[in-house]
C-alpha cells in the first residue's frame, strides 16, 4: 500500500518537474516533438528505475565520502547502456536528441533522487519512488511537447492536424516557445494549488467568522437594542 | 544666479494675499495653550486652575536646555489643565485660559529697555530663553540652543531666512515690508550674540536672503543696508524648496551641509540660519522684554473669502481665525502651515502655536489614485536631496522598508517636490515617513548593540 | 463650516503631469509618422493599426479582470499606445492574425504578466514584433512588400494596397543586406528614403514625421535627448567601424573607405533612415518603463542598443536588428541601474570642500 | 603519463568488456590516488554540524533556499543562524532534524491568544475626516497625519495584522475590525507587532472576559470620539469579587492571573465594552466537534 | 578573425542556456540574487575551460588515439570517463582553492560541488568533441578551450542579466502564481528572443 503512495507521489504532489523544479533541462530542450519527448521519457525511466535500484543496493558498501562520485559511475553505466541501445535501433531518435542523452548522466533528477532517496530507503520503495519519478517526469515532457507541438508545427506525434488557415507559430519550437510554454503551465500549477487551499481554508471558516462578529461589543449594544439579548 | 541643483516650481498663488497688511486679530474669548509648542521636552505649568494671569506671564517653564519657556498670550483666569491637539497628530497637555479681554500686562512687559543696544552676547541668549523664542518657519526648534554653538564649531555666517518658498505664504514678506528695520535690529543682535568675545566685531556676517519673486523687499533691504559692513541682503532663484537649510546654504553660500549619516549640522559648514519672524521676536524680546506669546501667520486659499495676514495670539483656535476671514463650504482641505509641507488638520478645535506660519483652505479635490511607478526619473531628477525617491515607494510597496536605510531615507527632508512631480501620484513622502518610522529604531538597536559589544570588550 | 475635511500626507498640490497626459502626448506624437504611412501606403494600414489596438485593449482588460484589478485602469492608455507602436513596426499587408496575436503577447505576456504598467522590463510592442517575426515568418520578412506608385495627396482613400496599381519591391535593407552595390538603383532617390516613401513598415518609414513626433517628446520633457543620439550616434560608429567582408572577400573596415574617397554613403544613409531605426531611437528606446532613468545610464543603454544594431545588421542573418538591438538593451537595463543610480545623498561628495571645520 | 599504452588486445567480445574494466581501473585508481593525496594535503577542519546537516540535506543543490547549493546552506544555518525550514524538497522532516541538530527546542507555555481591544467600529466609533493615502495601518498612523478616525487610539480597520498572520487567525469584519480566530491562533506575536497603535495583546485562552477599549482620554472626550468607549465610570471595579479589574488612567484594564472570568463586569457596564466570550467559544468548540459519523 | 567569430557565436548566438537549454537548473536556481550571480558565474567561467581543456587533451591523447576507445564501437567508454574526470577536476580545483586562496574559495567555492552535477560542463565536453575533430589536434585544443571559455562567457552573461532583472522584479507586482521561477521562465524566453536576432550569423 504505501508503495503505491509512493508511486502517485511521484506524478501529481511532487512531480520533479512541475513542484520540484529539477531536471528543468531535458524538459526544455526536447519537448519540440512529442515522439522525442516520448523517447526522452522512456530513456529517463530506464536509467532513473534501474539506478534507483542498484544504488539502494550498495548503498550500504560505499563509504560515505566518496558517494557521489560512485552514485555517478553507476548511472553513467546504465545511460551508455541506453545510449547504445538507441543508437543501435532508434538511429533517428538518438540524433534528434543528441547530446541530451549523456547528459541523463548529470539530469538533476537521477542524481537528486538518488542521493536524496535510494541512498537511503530500502530496495523496493526505491524502485516505486523511482517510478513514480519518472511516470511524473513522463507526463510533464508530455503535456509539454504536446502544447509545443501543436501550436508549433500543427501536428501531433508527425500527423499534421489541419491546416488550420495559418501557418503555425513556428516560434513554440524555438527556445522563447519552450521557455513560454513551462512558465505559463508552472503558473497554471501554482494558480490551481493556490485557489483549492484557499476554498478550503475559507469554507471551513465562514461558519466561525460569523460567531465571532456576533460577539463583538457593537453586535451586542444593536442585539440589546432590539432586546433579543444574546446573554 | 546659482542654485541648488533639482527643485520645482509650483504656482506660488500669493497673489492672494500678498498685498493685504498685517492686521491683528482679536483674540478669542477662550484659549488654549499648548505646553509643547517646540522642538525638546514640553513646558512644566507652573500655574494651577483659578490663577490669575496677565499678558506675558510665565505659565510654563522649559523643562531641560532643549526645551522652551510657555507665556500667557492674555490676561484672564486659568480654567484647567487639558489635552488638545497638537497639528502633527498627537494630543499634548495644554492650559485652558478665559480671557478677561483687559489685556493686562505682566510687570516690565512693552516697557522699553534703554541700553537694549549695548547688552552682551550671553545676556541676549538668555533673553531668548526667557522669552521662549523658537523658530518660526516651521520647525520651532529653541532659539537659545541655535545661538549657543559648541566652542568647537566657529560661525561666520548668519542667515536670515526671508525665501517664503512654500506657494500661498506671505507672512515674512509682510513682517520685511512693514517692520524692515526691527527685522535688521534683529539680524544684527542675532549676530552680536554668535560673536565670540574676543573676536572683531565684523567676524560674523548677516545675510538677509530674500527670492526673486519679492524683489521690492530686496532693493529696499539693499539701501538700507549699505552702510553696514558685515549685513548684506542676497537675491536667490525663485524655486521651492529654496528656503530649506541645507539648499539654502547651498545657493547662498556655495556650502554643503554633510548628510544625516554625519550627523551634519549647518553649524559644520559655520552657518546658523534663523527665521524672519524669529530676528523680529528676538528684538522685541530684547528691546520690550515681551515674551513670544503672539505671531503673524497667512490666512489664504480659495476657500477663503478675504485672504490676509494676521497678527495671532498664540492658544487661538483653527475655527476662530478661519471664520474671522470667512471660510466657506467648498473648502475640503484646512493646512497647518504650506501647501508642500503643511500638515491636513482633521479637526479644528486645534489651537496655533509659536511655529504655524499659515492656516490654508483648499477646495481641491483632485482625483489621487495611484498608479505604478513608470520609473520616468522625474524625482531623481527633482530632488533637492538628490536622493532616490523611487526606490522608497517601490520597497515601500512590496514592504521591504528596512532597505530603504541603504537607501538614506533618513536623509530625506519631506520636502514634497518629489510627490508633486510624480506623473503616477505615488505618496513618496509618506512611504519615507514609514521607512523612517521603521529604519530609526533599527538603527538605535544596532548603535546599543555595538556600544554594549565594545563595553564588552573594554569591561 | 465645511463638512468632513479630507486628511493625507503632505504635500497636498500635485503638479499637472500625469501618466494618462503622458501616454496620450505619445500617441499624438505618433500621429505623423502614421499620416505618411496612410499616404503611403492606403487605407489598408487602418486595420491593421486599429486590429492592434483593439487587441491590446481586450488583451487588458481580460487580464486585469482576471487579476480582480479595477478596470479603470485602462484608461492610463499605456495600451493604445503599445497598440499603435506594435501596428507601426508591421508590415502593411500583415494578415489579420499577425497584429491580434501580437497584441496578445505583447500586453497578456510582456506587460500584464510582469505586473502591469511600470513592472515590465522589456519594451511590450517589441516583444511582440519579435514574437511575430518568429511566429510568421513568411509574413515579416523584407522581400517583396507592396507600396503604392506615385500619386496626388487626394486619392490616397481610392488605392489599396492589395490592388493592382501597388508595386512591390524589396525593402532598402534586404537590398542593402544581398546586394550592397546598387542601392539606390531601385527607383527612388535619398529624399524617398528621408520622406518615407518607400517599402518597409507602417510607420517606420518616414524619418521626417518620426523625427517632427521625437522632438515634440524631447521639447515636452518626456524623452532625453541624450538616449536618441547616443543610440543613433553608436550606430553610425559601429557601421563606420566594424570590418566588413569586402566585394573581394577581405575584411575592410569603413574608415579607411572614408578617407580615400570611396566609402558609399548611400549605404550609410540607408542604414540610418530607413528600417525601423528612427521608430526604435526615438519611440522604442526611450519608452520610460523599460530605460534607465538618470542621463548618464541612458547614454550607456543608447549605446548599448547601437553597437547591438551594427552587429545584428552588419553580421546577423536578418537584414533589420533595431528590435532585437532594444531587446537586448531592455535586458541590461537593471545592470545599468544598478550601477548608474547607486545611493546617494546631498553634501556627501565635497565635505572637504564645503565643511569648514 | 606515458605516452602509449602497450594496447593489442584481440577485438573479440571478451576483449571489449577486459578492456572496459582494465581502462576503467587505471582511470579509477589514478584519479582516486591524485583526490586521496590532495585530501590529505590540503586538509580543512570544518564544524562537525555542518557535516551533520549535510547528510540531512537531499544535496541536489537546486538553490530552492536562496543559497548557492546545499553546502552553503549548511553553513548558512551553523554560522549566520538561518531558518532551518527553507530546504523546500527537503520538506518538514529536513526542517525538524535540521533543528534537532542545532538543539532548537520548542518548550511549551501556557497557551495564549491574541485579542483586539477596540471595539469601535464602523457604527459607533465616529470619523474626523476623509483619509487620502496608503491603505496600511502603518501609514496612516505616521506622525504628521492627523488621525483619520475621532478616536487616536482605535482600531483603524486597515488589515495590518490580517496581513501579518501567516496562519489564518484573523479575518477582517464587515465593520473594520479584526476578529480572532481563536482555535488557528498559535500566539505568534506577528499581529501584535504589525499593529502600529499596539491594540492587540496576546492574553491566556483560558480567560474570556475582555475589555474592548484602550482610549485613555476622559470621559468627555471618549463620548466625542465614540459611542461605546470606555468613559472610566469605575463601575466594574466595584463591581468585580475578585479585584481583578482597575481602571488606570482612564480605562477599565484586567489583571488576568487573578480573573476569574465570572462576567459580573460585563452586565455591569454602562456602555458594554466589556464582553463574555464564554457562549462564543462552547458554540465554536460544538462547531469543531467531528459530528459523529462525519468526517470534520 | 574566426576565433572572434566564435566567441560571437558562442555568446550570442547557441548561448548556452538561451539556445541549447544546457545548465537551466543552476541558471533558475542561483539567479535569485545578484552577488551569488557573479560567484557563479566566475566559477562556471573557470571550470568550463578547464574541463573543457582537460577534457579534450584526456580525450584525444589518452583515450582515441592509443587506447582506440573513440574508434567505432569503443566509444562507450566516454561519457563515463569524461563525468569521472571532470567530477575528480571540480573536487581537485575545490581542495586547492579552500586551502590556496580562501577569499576566492569563500566568494567561489561554494558553487564549485555545485558544478559537478551542472549539465553545462559536460555538454561544452560533449560538443567540443564532435564539433572540434576535424582540425589538427593543437587548432582542435585551442578551439575547445576557446569554445569553453566563452560558453562559459554567454552562461555568465545571461546570469548576470538574469539576476539584476530577477531583482528588480522583486519589487514588481508580479500576479502572485507566477512569482519566481514562472516569471524567471518569461524573462529567460524574452531573453532568448532577443538573442535570436543573432541567429544565422554568418
Amino acid at each position: 500500500m504505501h508503495l503505491l503512495k509512493e508511486i502517485t507521489k511521484g506524478i501529481i504532489r511532487e512531480n520533479p518537474v512541475l513542484v520540484l523544479l529539477i531536471g528543468l533541462c531535458p524538459t526544455l530542450a526536447v519537448t519540440s516533438r512529442i515522439t522525442d519527448a516520448v523517447g526522452m521519457s522512456i530513456a529517463a525511466a530506464f536509467v532513473l528505475i534501474c539506478s534507483n535500484l542498484i544504488i539502494s543496493m550498495i548503498k550500504d558498501v560505499i563509504p560515505k565520502k566518496i558517494r557521489i562520485p560512485c552514485y555517478i559511475v553507476v548511472i553513467a553505466t546504465f545511460v551508455t547502456l541506453v545510449q547504445m541501445f538507441m543508437a543501435a535501433y532508434f538511429p533517428d531518435l538518438n540524433d534528434s536528441l543528441g547530446i541530451f542523452i549523456p547528459l541523463i548522466v548529470v539530469n538533476c533528477i537521477i542524481l537528486g533522487r538518488a542521493e536524496a532517496f535510494a541512498g537511503r530507503n530500502g530496495i523496493l520503495a526505491s524502485a516505486a519512488d523511482g517510478l513514480g519519478m519518472s511516470m511524473g517526469f513522463a507526463f510533464a515532457l508530455l503535456v509539454i511537447s504536446f502544447v509545443r507541438e501543436v501550436l508549433g508545427s500543427w501536428s501531433i506525434g508527425g500527423i499534421p492536424v489541419s491546416d488550420g488557415g495559418f501557418a503555425p507559430m513556428a516560434v513554440m519550437i524555438m527556445a522563447p516557445g519552450a521557455f513560454v510554454v513551462v512558465a505559463l503551465i508552472l503558473g497554471l500549477m501554482n494558480a490551481l494549488r493556490d485557489r483549492k487551499r484557499t476554498c478550503a481554508v475559507a469554507g471551513a471558516l465562514n461558519r466561525e467568522i460569523t460567531l465571532y462578529a456576533a460577539s463583538k461589543p457593537e453586535a451586542l449594544k444593536l442585539a440589546r437594542a432590539d432586546n433579543t439579548d444574546p446573554g | 544666479m546659482r542654485s541648488f541643483r533639482g527643485g520645482v516650481h509650483p504656482p506660488d498663488m500669493k497673489h492672494l494675499s500678498a498685498d493685504a497688511p498685517i492686521e491683528v486679530l482679536a483674540a478669542p474669548e477662550q484659549l488654549v495653550v499648548p505646553l509643547s509648542q517646540h522642538i525638546g521636552a514640553p513646558a512644566r505649568p507652573i500655574v494651577q486652575a483659578g490663577d490669575d494671569v496677565r499678558v506675558g506671564q510665565l505659565i510654563g517653564e522649559a523643562s531641560g536646555f532643549v526645551s522652551a519657556a510657555v507665556h500667557s498670550p492674555v490676561s484672564g483666569k486659568v480654567k484647567a489643565v487639558t489635552r488638545t491637539r497638537h497639528p502633527l497628530g498627537n494630543t499634548v497637555d495644554a492650559l485652558l485660559i478665559e480671557n478677561d479681554g483687559q489685556d493686562r500686562m505682566a510687570e516690565r512687559v512693552g516697557e522699553d529697555n534703554p541700553n537694549w543696544r549695548d547688552v552682551s552676547p550671553r545676556d541676549i541668549v538668555d533673553t531668548a530663553m526667557k522669552a521662549g523664542i523658537v523658530g518660526m518657519g516651521g520647525a520651532t526648534f529653541p532659539t537659545h540652543v541655535k545661538l549657543s554653538p559648541p566652542e568647537s564649531k566657529h560661525i561666520d555666517t548668519v542667515i536670515l531666512n526671508a525665501a517664503e518658498c512654500e506657494p500661498y505664504l506671505t507672512c515674512d514678506y509682510r513682517l520685511l515690508l512693514e517692520r524692515t528695520e526691527d527685522v535688521i535690529e534683529g539680524l544684527k543682535l542675532l549676530v552680536r550674540a554668535l560673536t565670540p568675545p574676543d573676536a572683531p566685531p565684523n567676524r560674523v556676517s548677516g545675510i538677509i536672503a530674500v527670492e526673486a519673486n519679492k524683489k521690492d523687499v530686496f532693493l529696499k533691504l539693499q539701501d538700507m543696508l549699505q552702510d553696514k559692513t558685515n549685513l548684506l541682503a542676497r537675491l536667490m532663484p525663485v524655486k521651492y524648496p529654496q528656503g530649506a537649510e541645507k539648499q539654502l546654504i547651498k545657493t547662498v553660500l556655495n556650502r554643503e551641509v554633510p548628510p544625516q549619516s554625519q550627523r551634519g549640522l549647518p553649524m559644520d559648514v559655520g552657518v546658523v540660519v534663523q527665521n524672519v519672524g524669529t530676528a523680529l521676536a528676538l528684538y522685541e524680546a530684547v528691546r520690550f522684554n515681551k515674551p513670544l506669546y503672539e505671531r503673524v501667520l497667512t490666512v489664504s486659499g480659495d476657500a477663503i473669502d478675504t485672504p490676509g495676514n494676521l497678527l495671532v495670539r498664540v492658544g487661538t483656535s483653527t475655527e476662530h481665525v478661519l471664520k474671522a476671514r470667512g471660510i466657506t463650504d467648498s473648502a475640503s482641505v484646512v493646512i497647518s502651515g504650506g501647501p508642500m509641507m503643511g500638515i491636513a488638520l482633521s479637526r479644528l478645535s486645534t489651537p496655533v502655536n509659536k511655529g504655524t506660519s499659515g492656516l490654508l483652505a483648499l477646495s481641491s479635490s483632485e482625483n489621487w489614485e495611484t498608479m505604478p511607478c513608470i520609473s520616468c526619473g522625474a524625482c531623481v531628477r527633482h530632488c533637492p536631496m538628490q536622493l532616490i525617491p523611487s526606490k522608497f515607494s517601490t520597497l515601500g510597496d512590496v514592504g521591504r522598508y528596512d532597505e530603504t536605510e541603504h537607501w538614506n531615507v533618513i536623509d530625506c527632508i519631506e520636502c514634497g517636490v518629489c510627490t508633486y512631480v510624480c506623473p503616477s501620484r505615488r505618496p513618496i513622502v509618506q512611504h519615507v515617513k514609514i521607512g523612517k518610522a521603521v529604519v530609526v529604531p533599527l538603527m538605535r538597536a544596532r548603535a546599543e548593540e555595538l556600544r554594549r559589544q565594545q563595553e564588552k570588550e573594554h569591561g | 463650516m465645511p463638512p468632513d475635511l479630507q486628511v493625507s500626507v503632505s504635500p497636498h498640490i500635485r503638479s499637472q503631469e500625469t501618466v494618462p497626459r503622458i501616454m496620450w502626448t505619445v500617441a499624438g506624437a505618433l500621429v505623423p509618422a502614421g499620416l505618411v504611412g496612410l499616404y503611403v501606403f492606403g487605407w489598408r494600414i487602418l486595420v491593421v493599426v486599429s486590429l492592434s489596438v483593439l487587441s491590446c485593449i481586450v488583451t487588458e482588460a481580460a487580464s486585469l479582470r482576471a487579476r480582480k484589478l479595477p478596470l479603470a485602469r485602462l484608461r492610463d492608455g499605456s495600451a493604445v499606445v503599445t497598440g499603435v507602436l506594435l501596428a507601426f513596426v508591421l508590415p502593411p499587408h500583415a494578415a489579420w492574425y499577425v497584429p491580434v496575436v501580437g497584441g496578445m503577447v505583447a500586453i497578456g505576456l510582456a506587460k500584464q504578466l510582469f505586473g502591469g504598467l511600470g513592472h515590465n522590463v522589456f519594451n511590450p510592442a517589441l516583444i511582440g514584433r519579435a514574437f511575430l517575426q518568429f511566429a510568421f515568418p513568411l509574413q515579416l520578412n523584407h522581400a517583396e512588400w507592396p507600396y503604392l506608385i506615385r500619386r496626388p495627396l487626394l486619392e490616397i482613400f481610392r488605392g489599396d494596397v492589395a490592388s493592382a496599381d501597388a508595386i512591390a519591391g524589396a525593402t532598402p535593407l534586404a537590398v542593402l543586406k544581398d546586394a550592397p552595390g546598387e542601392v539606390f538603383s531601385g527607383g527612388w532617390s535619398f529624399w524617398d528614403l528621408f520622406s518615407g516613401y518607400m517599402p518597409g513598415c507602417i510607420g517606420e518609414t518616414s524619418s521626417v514625421a518620426i523625427i517632427l513626433g521625437g522632438a515634440l517628446l524631447i521639447a515636452l520633457g518626456y524623452v532625453n535627448w541624450r538616449l536618441p543620439v547616443a543610440y543613433l550616434a553608436a550606430l553610425v560608429a559601429g557601421v563606420l567601424l566594424f570590418p566588413v567582408a569586402g566585394a573581394d572577400g577581405a575584411l575592410r573596415a569603413g574608415l579607411p573607405a572614408i578617407f580615400d574617397g570611396t566609402y558609399p554613403w548611400q549605404n550609410l544613409a540607408v542604414h540610418v533612415f530607413s528600417g525601423g531605426l528612427m521608430l526604435g531611437a526615438f519611440f522604442m528606446i526611450t519608452d520610460m518603463v523599460t530605460s534607465p532613468m538618470t542621463s548618464r545610464g541612458q547614454v550607456i543603454y543608447g549605446v548599448i542598443g547601437g553597437i547591438m544594431v551594427a552587429l545584428i545588421r552588419l553580421y546577423g542573418g536578418y537584414p533589420e536588428g533595431v528590435c532585437y538591438s532594444i531587446l537586448i538593451a531592455n535586458g541590461f537595463r537593471p545592470m545599468i541601474d544598478r550601477f548608474t543610480m547607486p545611493p546617494r545623498v546631498f553634501g556627501q561628495r565635497d565635505i572637504a570642500a564645503g565643511g569648514t571645520s | 603519463m606515458c605516452p602509449v599504452l602497450p594496447v593489442t588486445v584481440a577485438a573479440s567480445a571478451g576483449g571489449y568488456t577486459l578492456f572496459g574494466v582494465l581502462v576503467m581501473l587505471v582511470i579509477g585508481a589514478v584519479l582516486g590516488l591524485v583526490l586521496f593525496a590532495a585530501s590529505r594535503f590540503f586538509k580543512t577542519d570544518v564544524d562537525e554540524r555542518v557535516e551533520k546537516i549535510l547528510d540531512v540535506l537531499p544535496n541536489v543543490n537546486c538553490g530552492a533556499c536562496g543559497f548557492g547549493g546545499c553546502a552553503a546552506y549548511a553553513e548558512a544555518v551553523v554560522y549566520k543562524g538561518s531558518a532551518c525550514s527553507l530546504c523546500a524538497p527537503g520538506g518538514a522532516d529536513v526542517e525538524c532534524r535540521i533543528a534537532e541538530i542545532m538543539g532548537a527546542s520548542v518548550g511549551d507555555r501556557e497557551p495564549l491568544v491574541a485579542v483586539v481591544h477596540c471595539g469601535g467600529g464602523t457604527r459607533s466609533a465616529h470619523s474626523a475626516a476623509g483619509y487620502y493615502g496608503i491603505a496600511s495601518c502603518r501609514a496612516a498612523s505616521v506622525p504628521g497625519l492627523n488621525s483619520p478616525k475621532a478616536c487616536v487610539f482605535g482600531c483603524l480597520g486597515m488589515g495590518d495584522c490580517v496581513a501579518a498572520c501567516k496562519f489564518d487567525a484573523m479575518v477582517m469584519g464587515d465593520d473594520g475590525l479584526p476578529l480572532v480566530i481563536e482555535s488557528n491562533c498559535v500566539a505568534c506575536g506577528a499581529c501584535v507587532r504589525a499593529c502600529p497603535r499596539n491594540i492587540i495583546q496576546l492574553h491566556p485562552l483560558k480567560s474570556f472576559v475582555h475589555v474592548y477599549c484602550i482610549n485613555t482620554d476622559k470621559g468627555r472626550d471618549v463620548r466625542k470620539a465614540c459611542d461605546i468607549g470606555c468613559i472610566a465610570c469605575m463601575k466594574c471595579e466595584k463591581i468585580c469579587p475578585v479585584d481583578a479589574i482597575h481602571v488606570i488612567n482612564n480605562v477599565a484594564v484586567i489583571d488576568y492571573d487573578k480573573c476569574i472570568s465570572c462576567g459580573k463586569c460585563v452586565k455591569e457596564c454602562p456602555q458594554g465594552i466589556i464582553v463574555n466570550m464564554r457562549k462564543t467559544r462552547k458554540e465554536i468548540d460544538r462547531l469543531r466537534q467531528p459530528v459523529p459519523g462525519g468526517t470534520s | 578573425m574566426q576565433y572572434v567569430k566564435l566567441v560571437i557565436a558562442a555568446v550570442f548566438v547557441s548561448n548556452f542556456v538561451l539556445a541549447q537549454f544546457l545548465g537551466l537548473c543552476p541558471f533558475i536556481g542561483v539567479s535569485k540574487k545578484t552577488s551569488s550571480a557573479v560567484g557563479m558565474g566566475i566559477a562556471v567561467i573557470f571550470v568550463m575551460t578547464l574541463a573543457s581543456f582537460v577534457t579534450y587533451l584526456v580525450y584525444w591523447k589518452l583515450l582515441y588515439m592509443p587506447l582506440g576507445i573513440g574508434v567505432d564501437a569503443r566509444d562507450y567508454l566516454n561519457i563515463v570517463v569524461f563525468i569521472v574526470v571532470i567530477a575528480s577536476l571540480v573536487q581537485f580545483v575545490e581542495m586547492v582553492l579552500q586551502k590556496s586562496m580562501p577569499a576566492l574559495y569563500r566568494a567561489l567555492g561554494i558553487y564549485l560541488p555545485l558544478i559537478t552535477t551542472n549539465c553545462a560542463v559536460l555538454g561544452v565536453a560533449q560538443l567540443n568533441i564532435s564539433r572540434f575533430g576535424s582540425g589538427g589536434f593543437a587548432a582542435g585544443l585551442l578551439g575547445a578551450t576557446l569554445n569553453g571559455f566563452a560558453s562559459g562567457l554567454g552562461f555568465t552573461l545571461a546570469l548576470l542579466l538574469m539576476s539584476a532583472i530577477r531583482e528588480r522584479l522583486d519589487e514588481a507586482d508580479v500576479p502572485l502564481p507566477f512569482r519566481g521561477v514562472p516569471i524567471a521562465f518569461v524573462v529567460a524566453s524574452a531573453l532568448a528572443l532577443a538573442f535570436l536576432g543573432f541567429s544565422g550569423m554568418a
